[in-house]
């Protein structure tokens, strides 16, 4: 087992691309995102109510990278970039790996 | 007097049709807290049936209009667009408590056409058995775009005015759209960028991408059978549903407004009623020189009180990040779509009044 | 003889057609294990058009209908929804290995009735050209809503009783009911609060508020057109598919109740027939007072038969969290609805023999 | 020459009906890049209508077939299934560049027949009303399962070839088949259990087992009411909807064609018209033997042409999980769907020439 | 980077409405849920199937606080007023954080 | 507080049902999964896309289990039997419970 570093992105589905784009600017190898719903300091947002042109929902990013630092620089470099006019949530978590070279460049 | 009467009469008959009715029932379901609700991928579904009805039903109409008959009410349409977000940029934009961006959001959403509200007019004068020119959905773009353009462009420079004369160093307007990053507008050229940005994205929302598809298939296609089989008998049935949507989402998304200024609340419950009239007066400028419909006029009239519900929102979230969406999608889905659905009997008691079915 | 060879016929003939054949098929491609699904969203959809279907067509009949007509079945309904409940009460809570929490919320469930199985029933009427009162759909919130509170009720008041004689200091009895956390029932003023508390809940269920909402459109507003254009004819097909699900969903769930206790196979097999025949025995009675019809008759019949399916599963997960959701969903999916939908076909062989349609 | 001109001019008509210009328009909404998406569940509603539309009213025309007329066609669409497996497996599988286990699937896959593409054919009949058999859809399953099950049984058994020449000792082709592990095949006996699991695997997916059940009701059930006031008219709207989703699919696939052998791209485009020919040829030999029509013959050459767009990829993943599923799906879905359905006329003009409707 | 607690809950998706009032009583700042099924001593749950009023289904909520009592307190709460009668799992993670201050009232 | 260690797949949706298999057979007491969507090294996978009958889908599945060695186990035995031939990637995180007997057998 190797040690690796879980990135976790919780912000609004319409940036969707754009955060994926930064992690893979970021030399991520891979990222998964799930459909959420929740609630911050912008209010009440849904992943299942219609309307509004599906704006309202959350989407759950999590990159998993092999060093802390690559983790850091994509944290930073969303919440920069997006975080101010966006809603969103950041955080990082230490996991154990099988193959450390599925997230290595 | 009578005219009064008049348009009250027509209006409360109106209260009583399928459209208003379910509108009105999904607002009473949403205050009395009803677990109801309708799925997503449902809402969806109804969507792009009703924009391929709208569109390809002007598509096949297009067919067959002459050029002028159809160039000289695209141009009051978006005219119409444009003028809209002006009034907002002096109006809501200027109020104190009003951020600048929010407003000009707001304005833009506002200024852009809703395919639900349009498509509920429609049902309404089909109801009543009152013509209007197949060709219309066609229009529905140049008012939409028209807006949505004039509103982030305006909002754009003005912000990039500002931080020219403040000096505010960093966060400077850095904003996506569909997925490229466009720093802060400094020359002509890029200006031209920016307009082409906007229009590309514009052009690939879903909502604006469905009535095109819908309209060349029209125009270039004979999706004839399918759309008098298929489109046009399901359209009124689908329309309810999408009525009641609207009306649980109006009545929640009402309490969002508590949180901002009281213009908002203003000008969602003014600006349907003060657009509708402008739609009104360019579309009775078009029936003087073309012969355009009174069925005509009035749906300029709702497309013009419509404020944009499904490519609107998230267009302008992507090219104007700064605007806070509490303020506009909750003005225009809580106040403004009701309004603007509740007096579409309005515009038909005056079409009625000043040209006669 | 005749009767019986007569009603053995008449059911032979209903399994060909397709409500029947729809939810034989959906058993058995359950039952050899078909990975064939229906997305949620559209189950629920259908479920939605269904209840409005059912709403505005009673709503629509009842603008016409006099009182009395009206309210004795109604009065008859309720009647048949507390007397189920009650049965229930002295039956299957009382056998050994039922717990009384399990065996009065699956009571209510079989109190309360299917949206759907009442459709399969109106659809196999109308296939019949047999006529029933338009305003049946009416009836269901006064059989379903009796029903549920009586069971909640009296399985609450049984629970503090047990929970004042044996010294239980935690645990006791707090729940969640649509939000409201509601405490153990001391006396007579909280009594009522609990029966308010349930009664709102109810009529904000997803199905009770669809029903109601398609009521008060059919009296209040005209969605006559929209009724007869869409909601009418897409009727039939939506619930062929509905009772494909159904039947899948009764497959699958009778494995379930391998883990409960063998009464539960006794009741889900026998109260369907039992509470039928309590329901046309009312009607019978409806019948001689008011003239209500023989396809009412059997209508109401169905609905006693008919164990909820969509609202009154989560009503009772809310109001009653102790009892076991296996046990009262897997009898009422698993046994229950297929018997009831099984058993229409005897309900009208009856009314038949003993009315005359 | 004349024959040339009618087959062409045949096409360019078809171009302009609904089912081909909905997915041209589908194709060019996703190059234009728009954003225009069709929810999964509507999309899964869709299919399984027109899964029970074809089924059923196969089914109903199965009743009254008479076993000669049905057997011979059923024999010969098998065969169809198998010899274009056969030849997939001596050139794609052959193919430098292209892992033999990779062609085989592919093969498989274009073997197997697509229910939208068959639909579609029968769509743009019904539109010329052209008529055929109406226990068409029920030679469905014998194509694509002869089809699927060679593939499977002939991949592996080479694949089980290679691994006992060359030494490797693990990961050996162990698979998973709808949740039973089968290891290598070594005898006879485990070679019916190979066959008997991907028979049992293919009668429990989705697509078969709706059609499958769909033919079960219009055999044994009289679903013809609901047939006709549902299935049947909501047919043609919603393959417009099914086009253009495969539309926007076929063109979004293709870039993933960049990263496969160029092998697969020569084999994408030529093989329906291979295998379509092949249909029509087998068509004609039935035509002469029992008097089968000219329609019969054109479905069945798109039966051939087509290749399986639901069932199919998944069987494969689960049968064959060592072969890459970019490949296969990649040239079936973005280049052998569209091409398959865009050659429909073709056939028509074939068969009018030839047979004359 | 700051550390962090990490709540999750996986229940019975009828009482997300319950459980996150008792998460909001508890101090949190916001939480997001995602739809789930899954199978534990209760059964097997699915997220995607119709019928009995979407009763089946499961929702993974989670909630990031600032201090692990916190945590530990909310968790204590739902599991007493919901796992007797409901299905339900919890547990904590530590997590590192960027913006202590979006997890602190 | 105990400790356990939570185990996450993240896997094509297809082989759901093998993989539940084997963690069922690794003796966890359960599981929970989500549907998900993402990028790795064989490219983006789509949770909603319409299509090739459901098969571009991924799904995230985790799994609590008592003790680490558990958790390594069915890991390896999923990698095995399924990472060969389909997407996927695995990682483990330490957690802690209230009630471990929930996740003993
Ligand atoms: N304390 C929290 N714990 C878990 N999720 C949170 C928390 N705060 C915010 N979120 C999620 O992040 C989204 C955006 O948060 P905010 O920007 O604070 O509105 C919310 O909609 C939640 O889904
Ligand atoms: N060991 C486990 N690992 C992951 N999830 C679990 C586990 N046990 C239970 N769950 C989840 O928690 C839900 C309720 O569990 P239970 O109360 O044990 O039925 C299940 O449906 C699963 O989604
Ligand atoms: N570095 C990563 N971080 C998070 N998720 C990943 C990562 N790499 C792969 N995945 C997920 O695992 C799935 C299969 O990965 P792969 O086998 O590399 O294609 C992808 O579709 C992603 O959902
Ligand atoms: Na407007
Ligand atoms: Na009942
Ligand atoms: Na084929």
């Amino acid at each position: 087992m190797y040690k690796a570093t879980k990135l976790v992105i919780i912000t609004e589905r319409v940036i969707l691309e754009g955060v994926t784009d930064l992690i893979e600017a970021g030399g991520a190898t891979g990222w998964t995102h799930v459909d959420a719903g929740g609630r911050g300091s912008r209010g009440k947002r849904s992943a299942r109510r219609p309307g509004v042109g599906g704006m309202m929902g959350n989407v759950k990013i999590e990159v998993i990278v092999s060093d802390h630092e690559k983790a850091e620089a994509i944290m930073t470099s969303v919440a920069d970039q997006y975080f101010g006019n966006y809603s969103g949530i950041t955080y990082i978590e230490p996991v154990e790996i099988l193959r450390p070279y599925k997230f290595a460049v | 007097m009578d005219l009064l009467l008049d348009i009250l009469s027509t209006m409360v008959a109106q209260f009583q049709k399928p459209t208003l009715a379910f509108l009105i029932g999904g607002m009473m379901l949403a205050a009395m807290g009803s677990k109801f609700e309708v799925p997503e991928p449902v809402y969806k579904f109804i969507v792009i049936l009703l924009l391929l009805k709208v569109g390809i039903g002007a598509g096949i109409s297009v067919r067959e209009a002459d050029f002028v008959e159809l160039v000289i009410p695209a141009i009051g349409a978006a005219i119409v667009g444009v003028v809209i977000v002006l009034i907002g940029m002096r109006t809501l934009a200027r109020w104190r408590g009003v951020s600048p961006m929010d407003g000009m959001a707001t304005a833009g959403l506002f200024g852009a056409v809703s395919a639900s509200t349009l498509a509920a007019g429609m049902a309404m004068l089909d109801g009543e058995g009152i013509a209007y020119e197949g060709f219309i959905g066609a229009l529905y773009p140049f008012m939409d775009i028209a807006a949505l353009v004039t509103a982030i462009v305006l909002a754009r420079l003005s912000a990039k005015r500002k931080t020219a004369t403040a000096p505010t160093p960093s966060g400077d307007g850095t904003m996506t759209l569909g997925g490229t990053v466009a720093g802060p507008v400094p020359d002509p050229s890029e200006h031209w960028d920016l307009v082409r940005g906007i229009l590309v994205d514009t052009l690939r929302s879903p909502a604006i991408s469905a009535l095109l598809l819908g309209l060349a298939l029209g125009i270039f296609a004979r999706p004839d059978p399918v759309y008098e089989s298929f489109y046009e008998p399901l359209f009124r049935g689908l329309l309810s549903i999408l009525m009641l949507i609207m009306g649980m989402e109006a009545w929640s998304r009402l309490s969002e407004l508590r949180k901002v200024a009281h213009a908002y609340i203003l000008y969602g419950l003014a600006a349907p009623l003060v657009h509708g009239a402008l739609g009104f007066l360019v579309g009775l400028g078009v029936h003087h020189i073309t012969g355009f419909s009174a069925g005509g006029v009035v749906l300029l009239a709702v497309m013009a009180a419509s404020s944009s519900d499904i490519s609107g929102p998230p267009t302008l979230r992507g090219a104007l990040p700064k605007a806070n969406p509490s303020a506009y999608v909750g003005t225009s889905t809580g106040l403004g779509t009701p309004v603007a659905i509740l007096s579409i009997p309005l515009f038909m008691a005056l079409a009625d009044a000043l040209i006669g079915f």
